[in-house]
């Protein structure tokens, strides 16, 4: 009590956090709302919530575009790149709203509790992105870790996805523990948590081995956020285990979230060593670009190809993060936004032909696409090639501005670095095109397909059902007849074909007129005032 | 008594964790050792907290604390699902994901 | 400031894809009336085409990205007037050639792609922007991969994979080569503004460092493309498999597309390197045409025996761009692609219409078509003489510039060259002799060209016959433009010394 | 004084940390850990850490630890041979690494020009580390952390509890087919009506 | 003939359009007209164009001698970046000479081939290309510049090569067409290397211009002498000469006709005409003139040996038309111009001559060319015999007949040269002795000796048939699809328009000398002599009254020693003792003439067999193992390669994943140590 008079309160812009609290407000009322019985509001009524939520938190982001303001005595900044990435997350978290929709996932876990997990996670990101402060930098790391062990793991009764969400848990916390002593040092090296006073202390111990170790550790435990080489082990395994909404959304707004904290964090804080880390990190990149594609050859669980896929992406922006310029910034930013649609695109598909199929996310399930699913196979093949970085897709524009950013500041090998990497990259984007164009219909899915089916095909693989389906299922006449049914009903899930379709259109779009987006990321890149 | 020796403890703490997870089989230990390096950084951060006298260490100890019991309740639910799911409790049984 | 070169570009792709929604089968219809409008087009601007200037015409220059100071340019000069001719010409037979036989499945999704196809290409060609070109560059391989990968012969995922794979991994190179031209010379040579305007970046004089990789990386995107000896390892899966009609436009036009590159963006951007690279390119186009002519008289599969004599070709066209300072070499090798083109298009309809009629396409189980089919067989026989250079075709005027500057500039190369000359002569004619003349084949069943073939056919051979007669249009547009671009090395020289001097 | 100190808390620390990954039995390894956080709270002391100390014994060593030993005897925490998966020189190959890692890390610590760590430490102003100090910075400096971290507790409730609710049905390998799922409205043809969601956890709804 | 209106430039072009129309005309109207009329059209086409050719000699000897050199350009073909290729004509005495043989003698063929090739199917075919080959021929020797000489030159290399190959379903043919045609690439090849060589110092493909040029080389300067020497490589190729003459015995596939006119009256003498029309080049350059004129007399000797021993009609005739050319390019290599354009003349006569009777033989023989089976024609065939033995008398050079005036001036003026120049001319006497000998071996073995059964046969007015028609190359069974030989073939002694067509040359073959009597009449020198207004020679070069009388009694008294010693050995005795023992005695000889001399396999291994060895050797070895083994295999493999380890690295175990993370911890800290050190 004697203390209570000199206790003052920071002052609290609190238009500046709205999003967070709307995000705040939106985990209380999914949670509650949860809690009742009736099946529309536990099946519709919730996601809806969830929609208006981060609906409300992107108008308010749109709302604060531009105040580059630092809130909360200097933990966090909420300026246009915590803003731009704010988007990012929320687009992520809607369409990973609109993927669970139907999805196992959320009725294994109780819809309030999902949605509500989502939620948090898109708030440990905004935290992490906008952190300026040793301390908000963990805690957002955390903040977003700890739910989303949890969603890997919601479809409980696949083995699989307990098997992810306990991977994740160990070596993500190997990883955020590796964070935290980096952290540590880079404190006791510089002797503050605020980025400002660490940038001033930086220069005085630029080549003090505390602080290159304390580097050494930081950079583990991001680069593990952002699946870069060597510190990507755990992306296949998880991706593959977890839902494949969540993975989706992890895909993005993980990726989106790490690079938002990596280029904050090297390019403001500890700027002033960039002689020391950048070429560590060029070398990761290159590593990184590499493994991620050789490793991706060949696979043929979709969501473990575009896992590795994800990983060689992270290879081409750290190029950008590399440079240190605010158009090495800004291409992150442009290529994260474009990841977002062409990944989203891809996973849609995914889902869609996992609830049709028996086959999960095989490549199988893709075989005959073009000729009967042309909804569906569209948006595949534009999301493949726009990845690959085919032109008039964004990615290509994408991988442009990353070259530039790279050439520009002398790293021209990182550009042709990158380039080689996407040659290779051909050879498993165009596997999954030929899939989808050039092979006929796996004879399974026919046979689902064909009413009455309940005679053919082996237990396994043969019922549309998570994970490749189960003999039982098969002995189960009306949930064959189901399945006959439903496959022989084309759309019966319009807001998965929607969501892939209009992602796809976007990429195409923004291969052709990308200038909106590019503002966007100028912006964004502006908020970097240390950097020219 | 200088700060230096309270931060090798730290560092042996750390590697002894590290190590930990490396050889331990049993997802329970694993988070035990997970403590273990979590505790590490805490001790750095008082200590560095001790060096340079501003106590910003030793409120980044306090939070780790807290993230700490999170990750170890995330952990055990996992664990106690597992078990519930009648999988195995040895990290080296799950890996039908690899490749 | 015009529009024209915008609908000279978009229109096939345009209609092709309003086609792909009309019911089944009208789609290559609407991509008929596409390309159709392109060649009307293109036919106009021949006329229209103002002479004696190198400049640009018909420019059409739009902001587009400023961000990345990419810009929407697009113009027309000596070197791609007769080119856009040559695709749109090509495209219209293909066009006109699967709306007579339209492909059994998916009609309008094969049309659509044609029509993207032709849209590529003729955007390629009349990009003035560096990342347009390239855009439009990468942009050509995506519509064929579709058009082999689902309309292909056998084996044909495996062939397509190989082709766009091992293409687009050049291509992608020449990405990187592009942006670094344009950032580089943004450095220090167009005055700190990033601009990807060829026009500007020739003008800006980049250091020979950058020079250099970038040169290899632009060289290995086209000599890929070509295919050059010894790049053309997708070539021969790929033409085994890919269907004719797109065969006929893939080998007249694409290839010439990567030729083409050489003449609008290394030689003015990147003088010295092209200078110092000289003779290895030469090298490689020597080989080119000496391992392409035996191949080709080695090979008994009609559609290989042409592939490698255009890789045979292609390697005269390199020779004659790579003999520098020598207008006449620039001059022939800008006509030989046209000429090039305008002959292999044909002959591999004709592989088409003999492959009706012997049921094969192996040389060896053909012979004897000519007695039923004597129309078939003397358009053949027309198209082949061209093709083997024949003074009197406009081929051997380009054959006969390209050497003759060759001669001027590297004597040797220029004689060695020659036996490709006397090696054409032998693979065409043998080809020819096997699949017309000789005993009657085993399984053959001759009969004459149809009305329906002619109007494909009858066309493009009367149109090599009239170049034939009368290659100096082509020259006196190419002309002007040609001198300038012969002239970028040589003014570059000139620099150089000037700056050595001091 | 102060050295005996640390000399008995850093060996109980260390102590404890080796009992941790070497032991077996798990209920062992956890009282290990307790001895491990005990003599880390003593080093906290010698650090001016009061308020961290005495979060450490209570909520650390007491509740969380206390939580461990609940999922131990639930699990049955059966004997644990040490042992590398696969090939057995992965336990050397770790050891090495840990090693490895103790050696930079302690190079980077020793090795550092930062004078600061070599001496006692800087002076300390009175009430550094009390309760009253901690609560202070929490409610400013750091507020956003400090909120943060309470949501991170209600998110770790949320998850623990949506992981470990007791479900009927994961006992047998059954899985969930996509036609029960996209069979909208009517819920028959799930066995187990409400299998699986909240309202399960709810236990019997009340008449 | 002559109307004022029409000038000199009208009369040229026209000489090439009536043939171009004539074979545009039968083509286009190939399935409308009866096929008979083709014959006919084609004939009038080259009967026109050869009126025009007379309008044009009238037309020039209007203008003075000075002024005879007239250019008319028809439009620009390639003219760009100082490359100046015109379509333009240079009408001057030469090219107006050489358009009225050309025209002429085609004329006579075509009405000769009007009815010997009536049963062919391919009537309307054969008169297309023949057509073509006239308007080729006639463009080739009225072109104006090099480009347009190329043009000419290879057109009728490729004429050549359709009739050579016109009855295609034959392999022998189509083989031989092929190898006509290329051989004669390999000399456009040729021709167009010393254009460059020439167009580096003249900087103008015109003729005019170009020898104007002439005079600023230096004797014998290199790249004169290079240029000179591959126009040389074209000149011979087209020719026949050593070492490219092997495609020429070969080239009697063909229809008879397109062997008179092609590969004896016309194509073949384009090399001389080359030569002409390149003296101010070759005088400049004489070192390369010297090569012309030996391998010319070469080949006189050469190819009169193996007509020796040959026994196929045709090729006797192949071979000595090889023979005769070789005294023509002798001669102009030697500066004899006019001599060598005379007995261009007068051998386009006479050959053609030989082989129109011989095709009647041949005819007559069911197909069948070989000379071992033929015997006795003379009463079967009078008239036939009639021009065969003027043909024989002519190409021997038996006085008065045509071929002893050119040939004999030739070898004086060649002796006439002075120094190493008379040994040519002596074995150009040597050779002048064979020919008489082949020549009558020929006749008399068609002609004397007991008529074979074919023979007797027409004797009886009915005409032989062959019970089924074979290849008289191979033996194989012929396809009697295409036609000719067909079985219904009756031409022999029959149809009045090859007697006229041969009646008239054999008239041609017995005065044409008298334009050109050594010492007497000057008619086609002093024609010539504005082409040649600059040469150093052409006046300056005239044999003494003494050496010519002596060339022409030794070359008269040579030849009738050649056919008395023929009569010896195939006449008097009948069962040809004394030719048997001669070949007895010199049986290595005659194997080693009997194989041509090996030229045909010396190229076949020198050439043709490496390039198909690297050919299968790339298609079978190279491209496998360096194209996809190397260059698309290796980057795959290593890709490949990468992929598999990373995935291997992908174990599944968590505690590697772990262990990797610190691996990547230590060595990045291990990076930043060093950095910071």
């Amino acid at each position: 009590m004697i203390f209570a008079a000199d206790v003052s309160g920071p002052t609290i812009d609190w238009m500046a956090i709205s999003p967070l609290i709307a995000l705040l407000g939106g985990v209380c009322v999914v949670l509650m709302t949860g809690l009742m019985r009736a099946p529309f509001v536990r099946h519709t009524l919730v996601a809806l919530l969830t929609l208006v939520a981060l609906g409300v938190a992107g108008g308010l982001v749109i709302a604060t575009w531009g105040d580059n303001v630092s809130v909360i005595s200097g933990a966090l900044a909420m300026d246009d790149l915590t803003l731009a990435l704010t988007l990012i997350f929320l687009a992520a978290a809607a369409s990973c709203v609109l993927l669970s929709w139907r999805a196992v996932a959320p009725r294994e876990a109780g819809h309030g509790e999902y949605y509500a997990l989502l939620l948090t996670v898109v708030l440990g990101m905004v935290v992490l992105a906008g952190a300026t402060n040793l301390v908000s930098v963990f805690v957002g790391y955390e903040l977003l870790s700890i739910p989303l062990y949890v969603l890997c793991a919601t479809e409980m009764r696949r083995a699989t996805s307990l098997e992810s969400g306990l991977k994740y848990l160990i070596v993500g916390s190997v990883g955020s523990a590796t964070l935290l002593y980096g952290l540590a040092f880079v404190y006791g090296a510089t002797g503050a948590t605020d980025f400002g006073a660490i940038a001033e202390g930086v220069d005085a111990v630029r080549t003090d081995v505390l602080l290159l170790t304390g580097l050494a550790l930081v950079i583990a435990g991001l680069a593990f956020k952002a699946s870069v080489a060597p510190f990507h082990q755990w992306t296949p395994d998880v991706y593959e285990g977890a839902p494949t909404a969540i993975t989706a959304f992890m895909a993005v707004a993980t990726k989106a979230a790490a690079f938002g904290v990596l280029v904050r964090f090297f390019d403001v804080a500890v700027i002033g060593a960039s002689g020391s880390w950048a070429p560590a990190l060029a070398a990761l990149a290159v590593v990184t670009i590499l493994v991620g594609n050789v490793g991706a050859i060949g696979q043929s669980s979709l969501k473990r190809l575009l896992a590795y896929s994800s990983v060689a992406q992270a290879g081409y922006m750290l190029a950008g993060v590399v440079v240190t310029t605010q158009l090495g910034a800004r291409a992150v930013v442009f290529y994260l936004a474009v990841y977002l649609f062409m990944n989203v695109a891809a996973f849609a598909v995914i889902v869609a032909r996992e609830r049709e199929t028996g086959l999960g996310d095989d490549i199988s399930s893709l075989y005959g696409l073009g000729a009967d699913r042309p909804l569906l196979a569209w948006p595949m093949t534009i999301a493949m090639l726009s990845l690959a970085g085919f032109p008039a897709t964004a990615g290509f524009f994408g991988k442009v501005y990353l070259i530039d950013a790279a050439v520009a500041n002398a790293y021209a090998w990182l550009g042709v670095a990158i380039v080689i990497g996407s040659a290779i990259s051909l050879a498993y984007y165009l596997r999954v095109v030929a899939a989808v164009w050039m092979r006929a219909p796996d004879e399974r899915v026919v046979a689902v397909g064909a009413a009455g089916a309940a005679a053919v095909g082996p237990g396994a693989g043969a019922r549309p059902a998570i994970a490749g389906g189960s003999v039982e299922a098969s002995e189960d006449p009306d949930a064959v007849a189901a399945e006959a049914r439903l496959s022989g009903r084309r759309l019966q899930q319009p807001e998965v074909v929607g969501l892939a379709v209009v992602c796809a259109a976007a990429s195409l779009f923004l291969g052709i007129y990308p200038s909106p987006l590019l503002d966007l990321a100028r912006d964004a890149g502006a908020a970097l005032t240390n950097l020219f | 008594m200088s700060v230096e020796w309270y931060l090798v403890v730290s560092a042996l703490v750390f590697s002894i964790g590290a190590g930990g997870i490396l050889v331990r089989r049993n997802p329970l230990v694993i988070l035990l050792c997970l403590e273990l390096m979590l505790n590490a950084g805490n001790l750095a951060l008082v200590a560095f907290a001790r060096a340079h006298g501003n106590q910003d260490g030793q409120i980044f100890a306090l939070i780790v604390m807290v993230v700490a019991a999170c990750e170890v309740a995330i952990g055990l639910g996992l664990i106690v699902a597992i078990y519930r799911r009648k999988l195995p409790i040895d990290v080296d049984e799950l890996r039908e994901l690899q490749g | 400031m015009t529009i024209h070169l915008s609908f000279l570009l978009f229109f096939p792709v345009v209609l092709a894809t309003l086609g792909a929604f009309m019911p089944r089968g009208l789609a290559p219809v609407g991509l008929l009336a596409g390309s159709l409008v392109s060649l009307v087009y293109a036919v106009l601007l021949l006329f229209d085409f103002e002479t004696g200037t190198g400049g640009l015409q018909y420019v059409t220059d739009d902001a587009w990205i400023e961000e990345l100071g990419v810009r929407y340019m697009l113009g027309i000069d000596g070197l791609n007037l007769w080119l856009v001719g040559l695709t749109t010409l090509l495209f219209a037979a293909s066009a006109l050639w699967i709306t007579l036989r339209p492909p059994p499945d998916r009609p309008n999704l094969y049309a659509f792609h044609l029509g993207l196809a032709e849209t590529a290409v003729l955007g390629a060609f009349l990009a003035q922007d560096l990342i347009l070109f390239v855009l439009f560059f990468d942009l050509m391989l995506v519509p064929f991969y579709f058009l082999i990968g689902q309309w292909g012969g056998p084996d044909r995922v495996a062939a397509t994979f190989k082709l766009v794979v091992y293409t687009l991994a050049g291509s992608l190179l020449m990405l990187a080569a592009a942006v670094a031209t344009g950032v580089t010379a943004a450095a220090d040579g167009t005055g700190g503004d990033l601009t990807f305007s060829i026009a500007r970046l020739s003008e800006a004089q980049l250091d020979t460092g950058p020079q250099r990789w970038i040169f290899v990386a632009f060289a290995l995107a086209f000599l890929i493309k070509m295919p050059a000896f010894p790049f053309h390892g997708w070539m021969p899966d790929g033409y085994r498999t890919m269907p004719l009609p797109v065969l006929a436009v893939f080998s007249g036009v694409l290839s010439k597309v990567a030729a083409y590159g050489f003449l609008r963006v290394v030689l003015p951007i990147l003088p010295d390197a092209s200078e110092d690279f000289q003779l290895v390119i030469l090298l490689l186009a020597l080989a080119s045409v000496l391992y392409g002519s035996a191949q080709a008289f080695t090979q008994t599969n009609t559609r290989l025996i042409l592939g490698y004599s255009s890789v045979a070709q292609l390697g005269f066209i390199v020779l004659g761009i790579f003999a520098l300072g020598e207008a006449a070499g620039a001059q022939g090798a800008l006509l030989q692609m046209v000429n090039h083109g305008l002959v292999v298009a044909p002959l591999f309809f004709i592989v088409a219409l003999l492959q009706e009629r012997t049921g094969s396409e192996d040389i060896r189980d053909m012979g004897g078509v000519a007695f039923r089919a004597p129309v078939l067989s003397t358009l053949f026989l027309i198209v082949a003489l061209a093709t083997l250079a024949m003074p009197g075709s406009a081929n051997f005027a380009g054959e006969f510039l390209i050497l003759l500057g060759l001669f001027n500039s590297e004597l040797v190369i220029a004689i060695i060259a020659f036996t490709g000359v006397a090696m054409a002569s032998v693979y065409m004619l043998r080809a020819f002799i096997r699949a017309v003349h000789n005993r009657v084949g085993a399984g053959v069943k001759s009969f004459d060209l149809s009305v329906r073939d002619g109007a494909v056919l009858v066309p493009l051979v009367l149109a090599i016959v009239a170049f034939a007669v009368y290659p100096q249009q082509a020259l006196r547009h190419s002309e002007a433009t040609v001198e300038q671009v012969v002239a970028a090395p040589a003014g570059a020289d000139a620099v150089a010394q000037n700056g050595a001097a001091p | 004084m102060a050295e005996v100190f640390f000399f008995l808390a850093s060996i109980g620390a260390l102590a404890g940390a080796i009992g941790t990954v070497t032991l077996r039995n798990p209920f062992y390894t956890v009282l290990a850990l307790v001895c491990h956080l005990l003599s880390l709270a003593a080093l906290f002391l010698l650090l001016r850490a009061e308020f961290l100390a005495a979060a450490q014994v209570i909520v650390y060593a007491g509740a969380v630890m206390v939580l461990y030993l609940f999922v131990v005897a639930y699990v049955g925490g059966g004997e644990d041979p040490i042992r590398a998966a696969g090939s057995p020189g992965l336990r050397w190959a770790s050891a090495l690494f840990a090693g490895a890692l103790f050696v930079e890390l302690a190079i980077a610590v020793l090795g550092t020009g930062l004078s600061a760590l070599g001496e006692e430490g800087a002076g300390f102003f009175p009430g550094f580390g009390t309760p009253a100090e901690i609560g202070r910075l929490l409610l400013t400096e750091f507020l956003l952390a400090f909120e943060i971290a309470s949501v991170l507790l209600l998110v770790a409730a949320v998850g623990a509890v949506v992981l470990a609710r007791r479900r009927t049905g994961l006992e047998d390998a059954r899985e969930i087919s996509v036609a029960d799922l996209l069979r909208a409205g009517d819920r028959s043809g799930l066995p187990g009506g409400e299998a699986g969601t909240m309202l399960e956890a709810e236990g019997p709804p009340n008449r | 003939m002559r109307s004022a209106g029409v000038s000199l430039e009208t009369y040229g072009w026209l000489v090439l359009a009536f043939p171009l129309a004539g074979t545009v005309l039968i083509a286009l109207s190939s399935q409308l007209l009866p096929s008979k009329l083709h014959g006919y059209v084609g004939t009038l086409a080259i009967a026109l164009s050869f009126l025009s050719a007379i309008g044009a000699l009238f037309a020039l000897l209007d203008l003075g001698p000075e002024e005879r050199q007239v250019v008319s350009v028809g439009w620009d073909y390639a003219n760009t970046v100082g490359v100046d290729a015109q379509l333009s004509l240079l009408l001057d005495p030469l090219s107006v000479f050489m358009s009225l043989v050309v025209s002429g003698v085609s004329t006579l063929i075509h009405l000769y081939a009007v009815s010997y090739m009536a049963s062919d199917r391919g009537y309307t075919r054969f008169f297309a290309y023949l057509n073509f080959f006239v308007f080729s021929m006639l463009l080739l020797v009225l072109a104006g510049n090099f480009f347009l000489l190329i043009v000419g030159w290879a057109f009728v290399g490729a004429a050549s090569y359709l009739l050579i190959s016109f009855w295609y379903r034959r392999t022998t043919a189509t083989a031989a067409g092929i190898k006509a045609f290329v051989i004669n690439v390999v000399g456009d090849v040729g021709l167009v290397l010393g254009t460059y060589f020439i167009f580096k110092h003249t900087g103008t493909l015109d003729f005019v211009a170009a020898f104007e040029g002439a005079g600023e080389f230096a004797r014998n300067d290199g790249d004169l002498v290079a240029g000179c020497l591959l126009l040389l490589v074209g000149a011979f190729a087209k020719s026949a000469q050593i070492p490219f003459h092997t495609w020429l015995p070969d080239a009697m596939e063909g229809p008879t006709p397109v062997s008179a006119l092609i590969h004896a009256a016309t194509m073949v003498t384009a090399g001389v005409y080359l030569i002409a029309r390149m003296h101010p080049f070759f005088e400049q350059a004489p070192a390369a003139a010297d090569v012309g004129a030996i391998l010319g007399c070469a080949t006189l000797l050469v190819a009169a040996t193996i007509a020796l021993v040959v026994t196929d009609l045709k090729r006797v005739i192949a071979y000595s038309t090889m023979s005769q050319i070789g005294y023509m390019i002798m001669g102009v290599c030697s500066a004899a111009y006019s001599a060598g354009l005379f007995h261009l003349m007068t051998h386009a006569f006479f050959k053609a001559l030989l082989f129109m009777a011989a095709g009647s033989v041949i005819a007559a023989m069911a197909g069948d060319q070989n000379l071992d089976r033929m015997s006795g024609f003379r009463k079967a065939m009078p008239f036939t015999f009639a021009c065969m033995a003027i043909g024989g008398l002519a190409l021997a050079g038996v006085p008065p007949f045509a071929g002893f005036f050119s040939k004999d001036e030739i070898i004086s003026l060649v002796i006439a040269r002075g120094d190493w120049h008379v040994v040519l001319g002596v074995l150009g006497f040597a050779g002048s002795f064979l020919t008489a000998v082949y020549t009558w071996r020929m006749i008399f073995r068609a002609f004397y000796g007991p008529p074979v059964e074919p023979a007797l046969e027409l004797e009886g007015g009915h005409l032989h048939h062959a019970p089924e028609h074979t290849n008289p190359a191979t033996g194989e069974v012929e396809d009697t699809d295409v036609g000719f030989p067909g079985a219904d073939h009756h031409v022999a002694e029959r149809e009045w328009s090859m007697k006229v067509a041969m009646g008239l040359l054999a008239l041609g073959a017995t005065v044409a000398g008298f334009l050109q009597v050594p010492q007497v009449t000057h008619v086609l020198h002093d024609f010539l002599e504005p082409t040649f207004a600059e040469s150093r020679f052409y006046e300056a070069l005239e044999p003494s009254g003494a050496l010519t009388l002596t060339s022409l009694a030794v070359g008269a008294l040579l030849a009738l020693g050649g056919i008395a010693l023929a009569y010896a050995l195939w006449v008097t005795d009948e069962e040809r003792r004394r030719v048997t023992a001669l070949r007895g005695r010199l049986s290595g000889l005659h194997g080693f003439l009997a194989r041509k001399w090996y030229f045909d396999d010396l190229i076949d291994t020198v050439v043709v067999r490496p390039f198909a060895m690297f050919g299968r050797f790339a298609r079978d070895v190279f491209e496998r193992v360096v194209i996809n083994g190397v260059f698309v295999g290796g980057p795959s493999g290593a890709v490949r390669a990468g992929s598999a380890a990373v995935r291997a690295a992908q174990s599944g175990f968590v505690r590697y994943y772990a262990a990797l993370l610190l691996v990547g911890v230590t060595a990045l800290g291990l990076y930043f140590l060093i950095a910071a050190s």
